[in-house]
C-alpha cells in the first residue's frame, strides 16, 4: 500500500525533528535527559523516514528496521537512564555544565 | 662459500647477537659490568675483523654489488637483500672500525646504566652495518632512520648538562628530514616495482619526478650530513654526547648522508641531480666559509670540532655533485678519513673531559706541559683537520677541490678559502687548550694518556698518516666503482642532452 | 487536500510543536509530556504512511515504557527547574547557523527523492497488500530476520545487564525482609526486659 | 519469507558467534548463581572461551553469507574477528590484577565484554545495514555499560555519561545516513547497495546517507571531529577497560567501514574517499597536536588512538587492495602496541595507586628497567620509527597512499607523524632522562608476560611476523574485492 | 744516496720526537745534529761533480711509492735532483747541519731540547721533500710540511703568548698564500692535463694562448697558472702584502731564525718560481707582476728595516728586502740570478742571525739594540762575523773585479739584470733595488754599530756578564763566515756568468735566458756602480749618524714624526689586516653563530616551530573542554562540514 502523501513530505518532517533533536542536544543546558529525549526525537526522525521509504518503495524491509530501532532504542534509554541515576547519586546533579570533570 | 655469501649478513647481525649476550649478562656488580664490557669489545672486534676479512675478499674491478643475497620478504615488497660494491664497502669497514674503539672509550666513562650502554651501541652498529651493506631502499630506510631511537637514548641519558634539548633535536631534525625519503622511496616503488635497489639503478625517472624524489632525499640526507643551514643540530648533540656517541656521530653518522647521495641522488636521479648541483654547491662553500667563520669564535671545544665537522662535510656535498671521478672519489675519501680524524678529535676532547669534566676552552690552557704525548697527538690530528698535506686529511680536500675547480672556479675559491679559516681556527683552539702556560690550579695535576687511551687513539692515528701518504688502499677499491658511476650519470645526462 | 493529507499535516505540525517544546520547555516533566504528544502524534504519521503495527508499537512501547521511564527518572532525581545559565545566547547564532545549514541540506534531499523503475520493481520485501501489516511483519521477523531479531534480543539482554549492574545497590543500612531469619526468631532473641529507673529514660 | 537455514551444519560460518553467545549466557549463569569469589574463574573461563572461538576462527575457515544476506563470514571478516577476539581476551587478562581496585570484580564484567565482543564480532560480519547496527548497538551499550561500571567513581560515571550521549547522537546520525541509503538504493544489504548505486546516477540523498553514516562509524573509531568523546572515556573509564577500549571496538569499527565503504559504496568512491581523508587527515593532525599538552598518560593514549585511526584512515583513503592490506596490518600492530602499553601502564602501582600521570613514570628506566625498556620500544614503535613494528604499519598504508597519488594526504601524515614523535618521546625522557622519585609494587605475572610477548614482537616484526601477517592480511584484503 | 739525504733528518726527527723523552736529550741532539751533518756532506757530494765537474747531467727521478691515483690524476713519491734541487739540497742540508750544532750551544739550557731539535729535523726533511719534488703536490706537502714546521718552531716557547701569537699568525698568512697555490695546481691540472712536472712543461707550448675561465673572467690560461702559484710564493716568501708573519716569526728561538727565516723556508717561493719557471716564462704579464711584487718588497722592507730596534727584526726586515731582490731576477727572467742570491744570501744571513744568536746569547736574550753597544771588546769574535755577514750584505765589492764579499755578486747581477729589462716596470725595479741597497746599508751598519760600537747602554751587570759563545756555537758561525767571504767568486761563473757556463751548470732544471743575461752583463758602468756607491753612501750615513752625532737619528724622528711612526709601525700593514680580516672574521663569526644560528635557526625558526606548536596544543586542548554540549556542537559541526563538502566539491548543487 503506498501511501498518497508524497515523500518529500515524510522527508520534511523527517529533517525538521531531527533537526530539532540536534538543536535540543547543544543548545540544552539543563540538564542530561532533555539530551537523551532529543536523541529519542532524533530516533522518530530516522523511523518516520524508513516507514516513509517502506511504504513508497513498497518494501517491507524499512518497516522491520524500523521495529529494530524502536527496540534498540527503548534498550538504549534504559542503559542511559541507568547510567544517568548513578552519575546523579556519585554528583547529586545532573546539569550539563557539572558534566566536566574531565577536559583538556 | 658459506662465509662469503652470509659475511654481510653476519657483520650486520652480530652486533644484535652481541647485545642479546649483554642483555643476558646476570647481576649489575662491578664484575658483571665488566663482562658486559668485555662482550661488547669482543663482539665489536670480532665484526671488525670479519669486515676486514670481507674487505679483503672485495675485489675492487667488478663494478657489481659483491657478497649478494637478495630474496623478497615482506608483503613481496620489502626484500631481505644486502650487498656491497665499492661505493659501500670502505664505510662497513670504517664502522667496524670504530665500534670497538668506542666500547674502549666507553669502558671507564661510562659509569651508570652500562647495560643499556652497551646494548645501545651495539644495536647503534648494527643499524649502521644495515644502512651500508642493504640493497633494499626500504631496509634502507629503516636501518637509516632506525639510528635514530639508540642514538636518542645515548645522547639522552649519558650526555651533558643540556643533553635533552640536544637528542630532540638531533632526533627531530633528522626525523622530519627523514620522513620525505620514506614517502620518495615508495613513489620509487611505485614507478620502478621494486625497491631492488641494483633495479632502481637501472631505472630511469621521468624528469619531474625526479625533481621531486631528489628534494625528498635531500632533505633527509641534508640534515643527516649535515649541510648548511640544516646543521644546527649537530653542534649540540656533539656537545651533549658521551664521547663515544661524538664519535659515532661525526665517523659514520653523517656519513650516512653523503652515501646517501652517492647511492640515490646522483645515479638514481641524474637530471635533477646536475640540475640542483650549483643549489648543492652553493650551500657547501656556504657551509665551509660561514661554520669555519663560526668555529673561530666558539667558547666549547666539541662546538668547535663540530662546526668544523660541518665545514668538512661541505666538501663532500660539493664532491659528490661535482660529479666526476675526483670530486667523488675525494668526497668519498674524504667521508673515511673524516671518519677517522673527527673520530679522534672527539676521542682527544674526551681525553681530557674525563679529567676535568669541562669542555670550556678557557678552562684549559698549557697542556702539554703535563701531557706532551697527548699535546702531539692532538696536534697530528688538528693537522689532519686543517687538511695539511701527508695526512688523510688532505686527499680528499685536495681530489674535491680539484674537481669543483673544473666545474666553477667561483665555488673552488671560495671552498679554498676555509682552507685558510680551517687552519685558523683548529690553530687557535690548539693554542688555547694546549700552548700557553699551565696557570690553572686544576690542570697542575692532570695526566697524561694513559695506555687504554693510547690502544684508541694510535690506530687512528697510524691509519692518518698512513692514508695521507699512500691512499692507494682506499682510492684503488672505490676507483672502478665511482668510475662506473661517473660513466652512468654523464651518459644519462648526455643522453637527456641529446634528446632536446 | 485529501484527509489524508490534513491529517498529515494536524499530525505533523503539533509533532514538530511539541517536539520543539520538549527541548525548550525548562521544566523537565513538560519536556518529557511534549515527548509523549509527540511520539503519539508520529504514531498517526505512521499510521498514515501504513505501518499499523509500528504505530501501535510505538504508542505501547515508546509512550508506555520508554516515555514513562523518564517520567519516572525525572521524578526520581527530583531535579530542580534549571534556571537558564548565562552563557547560553553566547553559541545561539553560530548554533543557529548550523542547524540551518542542516536542515537545509536534510530539506535537499527531500526534494531529490527519486527512485529507478528497476529498483522499485526489485523489492526484496514486497508489501503483500492482502495480508495485515502485522501479519507480513511476523510472516519475516523470525524467519528472514531471525538473526536480528536475536540479536534484538541480546541487546536487551544486555540492557538488563546493564540496569542492574549499574544501579542495583546492595545497601547495608536498608531493611530487607528475610523469610527464614523472621521464622527463626524466638522470644530470646526478640525481647529484651529492661528495667527503667524513673526520671531517666531509657538511653539506647 | 524463508530462512535460509535448513540444517544446523549451514550455520557453520556462524558456529564462532553462536559458541560465543552460548558461552555468554552459561557465564552469565554460573555468575548468578555463584559466589561472588569465583568472579576470577569466570574471567578466566571467558578468557577461555575467547580463546576458543579464536581457535575455531582460525583452524575451521567455514565461510560464507548467512541468513538471507545480512550475515558474511569470510577471509576479512575472519581476520578482523581474530584481531578482536585477541583484544578481548587480553583486555580481559589486564584486568584480573586490578579488577578489585577498578571496580572490575563482577561477574558482569565479563559477561559484557563478552557481549561486546560478539556485537563487534557482528559488526565484522555485517552485511546489510540492520545487522550493521545491531552489531554496532550490542557492542556500544556493552561499552556504555563498561565504562560507568565503577559506579562509585565521578570520573568513572562521568565517561559513562559523555561516552553514552555523544554514541547515542551518533547512532541518531548513523541511523539517518542508514534510512537515505535504503531510501535511495532500496536496499538495505551491502552488495545489493552497490548494485543499486551501478545502477543509477548517485543521487545527493544517497552521498547524505553516505556521510551520515561514515560520520557514525567515524564517532566509533574516535576519528576527528567525532572523537571528543575520546580522551574523556579513556580517562575516566578503569585502566582495564580504557584498553579494551583502545582495541577491539576500533578494529571492529574500522572492519566494518572498510566494509560498508568498498563494498556498498564502491561505485562512488570518491565521494567517500574525500571524507576519509579529511578524517584521516583532522585525525593525525589534531591529535598529534593536542596530545602535546596531556599529563595523564591515558588521555595521551587516547590521542595517541586517535592519530593512529587518522593514519590507518591513510590507507583506507587509498581504496585500494594494498591500502585494506596496509590497514589491516596497521590495526593488528596497532593491537600490539596498545595492549603492550596498558600492559605497562596496570604494572605500575605505587602507594597512591595507579599510575596515570606521566610524572610518575621518572626514572622508571632505573626502578623498572624491564617495563620501561618494552615501555619505550612500544613508544618508539608508535612514534613509527624503524625497524620496530610502528613503522612497517605505517609504511603499509602509506605505499598504498602514494600508489593513490595521495601526495598531500602523505605530506600531511608524515609531518604529523613528526609531531606526534614529540610527545612519545616525553614519555620515554620521562622514564629514561629524568631521576627516579617513587617506588612501585611487584609487577604481576600476567601483564610481565603480555609485555615481553607485545615487546617482543613490536621488535622483531620484521624478522618474524612481517611477512606472514603481511600475506595474511592480502588473503584477508582479497575477500573484498 | 738521494733517499739518505732526504730521509736522514726524518729518521732524526722521529728518533727525537718519539723517544727524545727516553733516550736523553743530548743523544737527541747527537743524533739528529750527526744525521744532518752526514746529509749535508752528502749533498755536497752530489752538488760539487755539478758545479765544477761534468755540470748538469741526466734528472735523477727516485720513485718512492705511489700516492694519489684517480682518473687522470696519477701521483707518485718522486725525488728529482737536478741542478737546481742538488743547489736547494747544499743549502738546506749545510745551513740546516749548522744550524743543529749551532743549536746544542744556544739551546743548552732549554728544558725541552730534543723536541727543539726532531723539529729542526721535521722541518729539514720537509724543505728536502719540497725542493725534491717532482709534481706540484709533493711540492704542496713540502710547502705545508715546513709551514706546520716552522709554526711549530716559532711556537717552541708556548708559554709565551707572543710566541703562540706569531706562530699561528705565520701559518695563516702561509696559508693565505697556500689558498694561490692550491688554486694554481688545480688551474694548472685543468689547464695543462697534468702536474707532474715534465708533464707539464711539456704541455705549456699547448696552452700557450688559451683562455681560461677564472671567476667568471675570460684570462689568459697560463697568466691564471703562474699568478696564482706565485700567490704561493708570495706567502712563503714574505713578499710585500703577505709578508706581516716574517718579522714576527722572530719570537722563535734565533737558530730556528736562521735556519726558517733566513736560508731556507722563505726561499721556497723563489725556488718554486725557478723550479716553475717554465710556466712563469709562458706568461709576460705574470713575469711583470713577479718582479714589480720584487721590488717593491725590498724597497719597503727596506724601508721598515731603518727604523727597527730589534735586533733580530731588523735582520727579518733585510730577509725580505733581500727576497725582493731574489724575486725581482726570477720577474727579469735571469732566473740564475736569483738562485745565486739565494744561494750567497742563505750562507751570510745564516751568519748573522746565528751571529745576532750569539750577541743575544752574550747579552742573556736581550734583543733590543737600544739597550746594546759597545760590545766589540766583548765579543770580538761574534763581532767579526757579524762584521762579515754586514759586508756580505751590503755587497762590498769591487765592481769589474772577482773582489768582493758573497752578496756582492749576487746582488749586483740581480740590479744588472733589473736594469736589462726593458719598459718602465725594469726602471722601477732598477731604482727601487738601488734605494733599497742603499738602505740595507744604512741599516745594516746601524745595526753594527749599534750593538757593538759606541758606550754600553745596557745595564752594567749584564755588560760586564757578556761573554763570548762558545765553541760549539762559534765553530758553525766561521764555517757560514767563510761561505759568506767565498761562495760569491767562486760560484760567480756557474750562476751569472758567461751563458754556457751557466748551461752547463743548470742544464734544463731551469729556464735560461741568455738575452737578459747577455744584457744583465753589458749595462753601463754607471749602473754596474750604483749598488756600490749606494752602499757607501749608506755606510756612511750610518756611520756619521750612530758614531758620530748619536742625537741625530733622534732628531730626525722628531722632525717627521709621521714618516717615522709609518715606517716603524711597518706600513701599518698589520693594522690594516687587523681591521679588514681578523676582526671582522671574528665579529662575522660571531654573527653568524650568535644571530644566524642561535637567534635565526634556532630561536626564530626552529623555536618558533616549537611555539607554534604550543599555541595550537593550548587552542586544541582548550577545545576539549569537558562539556557534553561542546563536544556534540563539534560533531554537528563535523557532520554539517562534510555534508557541505560533498555537496559543494561533490558537484552536488548545480
Amino acid at each position: 500500500m503506498t501511501p498518497d502523501i508524497e515523500i518529500g513530505h515524510f522527508l520534511t518532517l523527517a529533517a525538521i525533528l531531527f533537526t530539532i533533536g540536534v538543536f535540543g542536544i547543544f543548545l540544552n543546558r539543563k540538564n542530561v535527559i532533555v539530551i537523551l529525549m532529543s536523541v529519542e526525537l532524533m530516533l522518530l526522525a530516522v523511523n518516520i523516514n524508513f516507514v516513509a521509504f517502506s511504504g513508497h518503495l513498497n518494501d517491507l524491509a524499512g518497516q522491520v528496521f524500523a521495529l529494530l530501532i524502536l527496540t534498540v532504542a527503548a534498550a538504549e534509554a534504559a542503559i542511559g537512564l541507568a547510567i544517568l541515576v548513578i552519575f546523579y547519586r556519585n554528583r547529586g546533579s545532573i546539569a550539563i555544565d557539572d558534566v566536566n570533570v574531565m577536559k583538556g | 662459500m658459506i662465509l662469503s655469501d652470509n659475511i654481510l649478513s653476519i657483520i650486520t647481525f652480530l652486533p644484535l647477537v652481541g647485545a642479546l649476550f649483554v642483555l643476558l649478562v646476570p647481576g649489575n656488580d662491578a664484575v658483571a659490568l665488566n663482562n658486559m664490557r668485555r662482550i661488547a669489545l669482543a663482539t665489536t672486534l670480532v665484526t671488525f675483523v670479519l669486515t676486514l676479512i670481507m674487505w679483503s675478499m672485495f675485489d675492487p674491478s667488478n663494478i657489481e654489488f659483491q657478497f649478494v643475497q637478495n630474496f623478497e620478504w615482506i608483503g613481496n615488497v620489502i626484500g631481505y637483500r644486502v650487498g656491497v660494491d665499492g661505493i659501500s664497502v670502505l664505510f662497513v669497514v670504517l664502522t667496524g672500525l670504530l665500534m670497538p674503539l668506542c666500547v674502549l672509550t666507553s669502558w671507564e666513562s661510562v659509569k651508570k646504566r652500562v647495560r643499556e650502554y652497551m646494548i645501545a651501541f651495539l644495536i647503534l652498529e648494527m643499524l649502521m652495518m644495515g644502512v651500508f651493506t642493504t640493497l633494499d631502499l626500504a631496509m634502507f630506510y629503516v636501518f637509516f632512520e632506525g639510528g635514530l631511537i639508540p642514538m636518542f637514548l645515548i645522547i639522552g641519558i649519558w650526555g651533558g648538562k643540556r643533553r635533552i634539548q640536544a637528542s630532540y633535536k638531533f632526533f627531530f631534525y633528522t626525523f622530519v628530514g627523514s620522513v620525505f625519503m620514506l614517502l620518495a622511496i615508495m613513489a620509487m616503488y611505485w614507478h620502478a616495482g621494486t625497491l631492488d635497489i641494483t633495479q632502481l639503478l637501472k631505472t630511469e625517472f621521468p624528469k619531474e619526478m625526479q625533481t621531486w624524489l631528489w628534494l625528498a632525499f635531500f632533505a633527509s640526507f641534508a640534515v643527516k650530513m649535515p649541510m648548511w643551514p640544516f646543521h644546527r643540530w649537530l653542534p649540540e648533540a656533539h656537545v651533549e654526547a658521551p664521547t663515544a656517541g661524538s664519535v659515532v656521530l661525526a665517523a659514520i653518522l653523517l656519513k650516512m648522508g653523503g652515501y646517501g647521495f652517492l647511492r640515490f641522488s646522483l645515479p638514481m636521479f641524474p637530471d635533477a641531480s646536475a640540475y640542483f648541483a650549483n643549489f648543492v654547491f652553493v650551500l657547501s662553500v656556504g657551509a665551509i666559509v660561514i661554520t669555519s667563520l663560526i668555529a673561530l669564535v666558539q667558547t666549547d671545544i666539541k662546538k668547535l670540532i663540530a662546526y668544523s665537522s660541518v665545514a668538512h662535510m661541505g666538501f663532500v656535498t660539493m664532491g659528490i655533485f661535482t660529479a666526476n671521478v675526483y670530486g667523488i672519489e675525494g668526497a668519498i675519501f674524504q667521508m673515511i678519513s673524516h671518519g677517522f680524524i673527527s673520530g679522534a678529535l672527539f676521542l682527544s676532547v674526551g681525553v681530557i673531559y674525563d679529567r676535568m669534566h669541562t669542555r670550556e676552552i678557557s678552562a684549559y690552557g698549557g697542556l702539554v706541559e703535563r701531557m706532551p704525548k697527548y699535546a702531539a697527538i692532538f696536534m697530528i690530528f688538528t693537522m689532519a683537520n686543517v687538511g695539511l698535506p701527508g695526512t688523510s686529511g688532505f686527499v680528499g680536500e685536495f681530489l674535491v677541490l680539484v674537481a669543483i675547480f673544473q666545474v666553477n672556479t667561483w665555488f673552488a675559491a671560495i671552498a679554498t678559502l676555509g682552507v685558510i679559516l680551517s687552519a685558523a681556527y683548529a690553530l687557535w683552539l690548539y693554542r688555547r687548550v694546549i700552548f700557553g702556560a699551565l696557570t690553572k690550579e686544576s690542570l697542575k695535576s692532570i695526566l697524561d694518556l694513559n695506555t687504554r687511551e693510547k690502544v684508541i687513539i694510535y690506530p687512528l692515528l697510524i691509519l692518518t698518516i698512513l692514508f695521507g701518504f699512500y691512499p692507494a688502499p682506499i682510492l684503488d677499491t672505490i676507483s672502478p666503482a665511482v668510475q662506473a658511476l661517473v660513466s652512468n650519470y654523464s651518459l644519462s645526462i648526455g643522453a637527456d642532452l641529446l634528446a632536446h | 487536500m485529501s484527509l489524508q493529507l490534513f491529517f498529515f499535516y494536524l499530525f505533523s505540525t503539533i509533532t514538530v510543536a511539541s517536539a520543539f517544546m520538549v527541548i525548550a520547555s525548562r521544566n523537565p516533566v513538560h519536556s518529557v509530556l511534549f515527548l509523549i504528544l509527540a511520539f503519539v502524534n508520529a504514531a498517526g504519521i505512521f499510521l498514515l504512511a501504513g505501518a499499523e503495527f509500528l504505530a501501535m508499537i510505538l504508542i505501547v512501547v515508546y509512550v508506555g515504557a520508554v516515555a514513562v521511564l523518564f517520567l519516572f527518572v525525572v521524578m526520581m532525581l527530583d531535579i530542580d527547574f534549571a534556571e537558564l545559565k548565562k552563557g547560553i545566547l553566547q553559541y545561539m547564532p553560530i548554533g543557529f547557523l548550523i542547524g540551518i545549514v542542516l536542515f537545509l541540506e536534510l530539506a535537499l534531499v527531500a526534494g531529490s527523492w527519486v527512485i529507478l523503475p528497476e529498483v522499485a520493481s526489485s523489492s526484496v520485501l514486497p508489501i503483500d497488500d492482502t495480508i495485515s501489516n502485522t501479519r507480513a511483519l511476523g510472516q519475516v521477523l523470525y524467519t528472514r530476520y531471525v538473526y536480528l531479531f536475536q540479536g534484538a534480543a541480546i541487546i536487551l539482554l544486555v540492557a538488563m545487564i546493564g540496569a542492574i549492574v549499574l544501579t542495583l545497590h546492595h545497601r547495608k543500612n536498608v531493611k530487607r525482609q528475610d523469610i527464614i531469619e523472621q521464622v527463626a526468631r524466638d522470644p530470646k532473641t526478640a525481647i529484651d526486659v529492661v528495667k527503667v529507673k524513673s526520671g531517666q529514660g531509657l538511653n539506647g | 519469507m524463508k530462512s535460509d537455514i535448513v540444517n544446523f551444519a549451514s550455520l557453520a560460518p556462524a558456529y564462532p558467534e553462536l559458541i560465543l553467545v552460548i558461552g555468554a549466557m552459561a557465564i552469565l549463569m554460573l555468575g548468578v548463581f555463584s559466589k561472588k569469589s569465583a568472579n576470577a574463574s569466570l574471567a578466566g573461563i571467558g578468557i577461555g572461551l575467547l580463546v576458543a572461538v579464536g581457535a575455531i576462527i582460525i583452524v575451521f575457515p567455514a565461510t560464507g553469507v548467512l541468513f538471507n544476506g545480512a550475515f558474511i563470514q569470510d577471509d576479512f571478516a575472519r581476520y578482523m574477528k581474530t584481531l578482536v577476539l585477541a583484544g578481548s581476551a587480553l583486555a580481559l587478562v589486564l584486568s584480573v590484577s586490578s579488577a578489585v581496585e577498578d571496580g572490575l570484580d563482577k561477574f558482569e564484567y565479563t559477561v559484557l565484554v563478552l557481549f561486546a565482543t560478539l556485537g563487534m564480532m557482528m559488526m565484522i560480519s555485517a552485511n546489510d545495514l540492520m545487522s550493521l547496527y545491531i552489531g554496532l548497538e550490542m557492542q556500544a551499550l556493552s561499552l556504555y555499560i563498561l565504562a560507568a561500571m565503577k559506579r562509585q567513581s565521578t570520573k568513572a560515571t562521568e565517561a559513562g555519561l559523555k561516552y553514552f550521549v555523544l554514541g547515542a547522537l551518533s547512532s541518531g546520525m548513523l541511523l539517518y545516513g542508514a534510512s537515505l541509503v535504503y531510501g535511495f538504493t532500496g536496499q538495505t544489504q551491502f552488495d545489493k547497495i552497490a548494485e543499486v548505486i551501478i545502477l543509477g546516477e548517485r543521487s545527493i540523498g544517497l552521498v547524505f546517507g553516505l556521510v551520515f553514516l561514515l560520520a557514525g562509524l567515524a564517532f566509533k573509531i574516535s576519528a576527528v571531529p567525532f572523537h571528543m568523546w575520546t580522551p574523556d572515556v579513556y580517562e575516566g573509564a578503569p585502566t582495564p577497560v580504557t584498553a579494551f577500549f583502545a582495541t577491539a571496538p576500533k578494529i571492529a569499527a574500522m572492519a566494518l567501514l572498510i566494509r560498508l565503504v568498498m563494498d556498498s559504496f564502491e561505485p562512488i568512491s570518491s565521494d567517500w574517499q574525500q571524507v576519509v581523508i579529511f578524517l584521516s587527515i583532522a585525525s593525525m593532525v589534531l591529535a598529534a597536536f593536542a596530545a602535546i599538552g596531556q599529563k595523564n598518560l591515558k588521555r595521551l593514549i587516547a590521542y595517541s588512538s586517535i592519530g593512529h585511526v587518522g593514519f590507518a584512515l591513510v590507507g583506507l583513503s587509498a581504496g585500494s587492495l594494498v591500502g585494506v592490506q596496509g590497514v589491516a596490518i596497521y590495526m593488528a600492530i596497532y593491537m600490539t602496541m596498545t595492549i603492550g602499553l596498558f600492559a605497562c601502564i596496570l604494572s605500575l602501582k605505587n602507594e597512591n595507586g595507579y599510575v596515570e600521570e606521566i610524572s610518575d613514570l621518572a626514572g622508571l628506566a632505573q626502578t623498572r628497567p624491564f617495563v620501561a625498556g618494552i615501555m619505550a620500544i612500544i613508544l618508539f614503535s608508535l612514534i613509527g620509527l624503524p625497524p620496530l613494528a610502528g613503522f612497517f604499519a605505517k609504511w603499509h598504508v602509506f605505499l598504498a597512499a602514494i600508489e593513490a597519488q595521495l601526495y598531500i594526504l602523505s605530506v600531511i601524515g608524515v609531518l604529523a607523524s613528526a609531531v606526534s614523535a614529540f610527545y612519545y618521546l616525553r614519555v620515554v625522557k620521562t622514564m629514561f632522562f629524568d631521576e627516579p622519585v617513587q617506588k612501585f609494587a611487584a609487577v604481576p605475572n600476567e601483564l610481565r608476560f603480555i609485555m615481553a610477548v607485545s615487546g617482543f614482537l613490536i621488535v622483531t616484526y620484521f624478522l618474524t611476523i612481517g611477512s606472514p601477517l603481511a600475506s595474511i592480511a592480502k588473503t584477508a584484503a582479497l575477500s573484498l574485492f | 744516496m738521494i733517499q739518505a739525504i732526504v730521509f736522514f733528518p726524518l729518521i732524526g726527527a722521529l728518533i727525537a720526537g718519539l723517544f727524545g723523552s727516553k733516550i736523553g736529550h743530548r743523544t737527541s741532539e747527537i743524533i739528529t745534529s750527526t744525521l744532518l751533518v752526514i746529509a749535508a756532506l752528502l749533498s755536497w757530494w752530489v752538488f760539487l761533480p755539478i758545479a765544477f765537474g761534468d755540470g748538469a747531467g741526466e734528472t735523477i727521478k727516485i720513485e718512492i711509492m705511489r700516492w694519489i691515483s684517480v682518473g687522470d690524476l696519477d701521483l707518485h713519491w718522486v725525488l728529482r735532483v737536478d741542478t737546481l734541487t742538488a743547489i736547494m739540497l747544499v743549502v738546506v742540508n749545510s745551513v740546516s747541519a749548522l744550524v743543529h750544532i749551532y743549536s746544542i750551544g744556544y739551546m743548552a739550557d732549554d728544558p725541552s731540547r730534543s723536541r727543539f731539535f726532531a723539529y729542526l729535523s721535521l722541518f729539514t726533511f720537509a724543505m728536502l721533500m719540497l725542493v725534491t719534488a717532482d709534481n706540484f703536490l709533493q711540492m704542496f706537502f713540502g710547502w705545508e710540511g715546513v709551514g706546520l714546521a716552522s709554526y711549530l718552531l716559532i711556537g717552541f716557547w708556548y708559554k709565551k703568548p707572543s710566541a703562540n701569537a706569531a706562530a699561528i699568525k705565520a701559518f695563516v698568512v702561509n696559508r693565505v698564500g697556500d689558498f694561490g697555490f692550491a688554486l694554481g695546481i688545480f688551474a694548472a691540472f685543468v689547464v695543462l692535463g697534468t702536474i707532474d712536472f715534465d708533464g707539464a712543461f711539456l704541455a705549456i707550448e699547448g696552452a700557450k694562448g688559451t683562455s681560461i675561465n677564472f671567476l667568471s673572467m675570460e684570462l689568459d690560461a697560463m697568466s691564471v697558472v703562474a699568478l696564482l702559484l706565485f700567490m704561493g710564493a708570495m706567502g712563503k716568501s714574505a713578499q710585500f702584502l703577505l709578508h706581516t708573519w716574517l718579522p714576527d716569526a722572530m719570537e722563535g728561538p734565533t737558530p730556528v731564525s736562521a735556519l726558517i727565516h733566513a736560508a731556507t723556508m722563505v726561499t721556497a717561493g723563489v725556488f718554486m718560481v725557478a723550479r716553475l719557471s717554465p710556466i712563469f716564462e709562458a706568461s709576460t704579464l705574470a713575469m711583470t707582476v713577479v718582479l714589480i711584487v720584487g721590488a717593491t718588497t725590498a724597497f719597503v722592507a727596506a724601508t721598515i728595516g731603518l727604523v727597527q730596534n730589534d735586533i733580530k727584526r731588523v735582520i727579518a726586515y733585510s730577509t725580505m728586502s733581500q727576497l725582493g731582490y731574489m724575486f725581482v731576477a726570477l720577474g727579469a727572467g735571469a732566473y740564475t740570478a736569483g738562485i745565486f742570491h739565494l744561494f750567497t744570501h742563505a750562507f751570510f744571513k745564516a751568519l748573522l742571525f746565528l751571529g745576532a744568536g750569539a750577541v743575544i746569547h752574550a747579552m742573556h736574550h736581550e734583543q733590543d739594540m737600544r739597550k746594546m753597544g759597545g760590545l766589540r771588546k766583548k765579543i770580538p769574535l761574534t763581532y767579526a762575523m757579524m762584521l762579515i755577514g754586514t759586508l756580505a750584505l751590503t755587497g762590498v765589492g769591487i765592481p769589474g773585479t772577482s773582489f768582493g764579499f758573497a752578496g756582492f755578486f749576487s746582488k749586483d747581477s740581480i740590479i744588472e739584470a733589473a736594469y736589462a729589462v726593458n719598459g718602465w716596470q725594469g726602471t722601477f725595479a732598477f731604482y727601487s733595488l738601488v734605494i733599497a741597497a742603499l738602505f740595507t746599508s744604512f741599516y745594516s751598519w746601524r745595526l753594527i754599530h749599534l750593538t757593538f760600537h759606541g758606550k754600553s747602554r745596557a745595564d752594567a751587570h749584564t755588560y760586564e756578564h757578556a761573554h763570548e759563545s762558545p765553541n760549539i756555537m762559534m765553530i758553525p758561525l766561521y764555517l757560514l763566515g767563510l761561505g759568506a767571504v767565498v761562495t760569491g767568486f767562486l760560484f760567480y761563473d756557474q750562476f751569472f756568468g758567461k751563458e754556457k757556463y751557466i748551461e752547463a751548470f743548470f742544464g734544463h732544471s731551469v729556464v735560461i735566458n741568455a738575452a737578459i743575461i747577455d744584457a744583465a752583463h753589458h749595462v753601463p758602468t754607471w749602473v754596474k756602480w750604483s749598488a756600490t756607491y749606494a752602499m757607501v753612501l749608506g755606510l756612511l750615513v750610518a756611520y756619521w749618524m750612530y758614531i758620530l752625532a748619536p742625537k741625530m737619528p733622534a732628531r730626525f724622528a722628531a722632525t717627521t714624526p709621521w714618516l717615522y711612526k709609518f715606517l716603524l709601525n711597518k706600513w701599518y700593514v698589520d693594522e690594516l689586516y687587523d681591521a679588514i680580516f681578523v676582526k671582522p672574521a671574528f665579529k662575522i663569526g660571531n654573527f653568524l653563530w650568535k644571530k644566524f644560528d642561535d637567534d635565526i635557526i634556532d630561536k626564530a625558526i626552529v623555536e618558533g616551530i616549537g611555539n607554534k606548536v604550543q599555541d595550537l596544543t593550548a587552542r586544541v586542548v582548550k577545545l576539549q573542554s569537558g562539556y557534553l554540549y561542546h563536544y556534540a556542537f563539534v560533531m554537528l559541526i563535523g557532520i554539517a562540514a562534510l555534508l557541505t563538502w560533498v555537496v559543494v566539491g561533490g558537484g552536488m548543487v548545480k
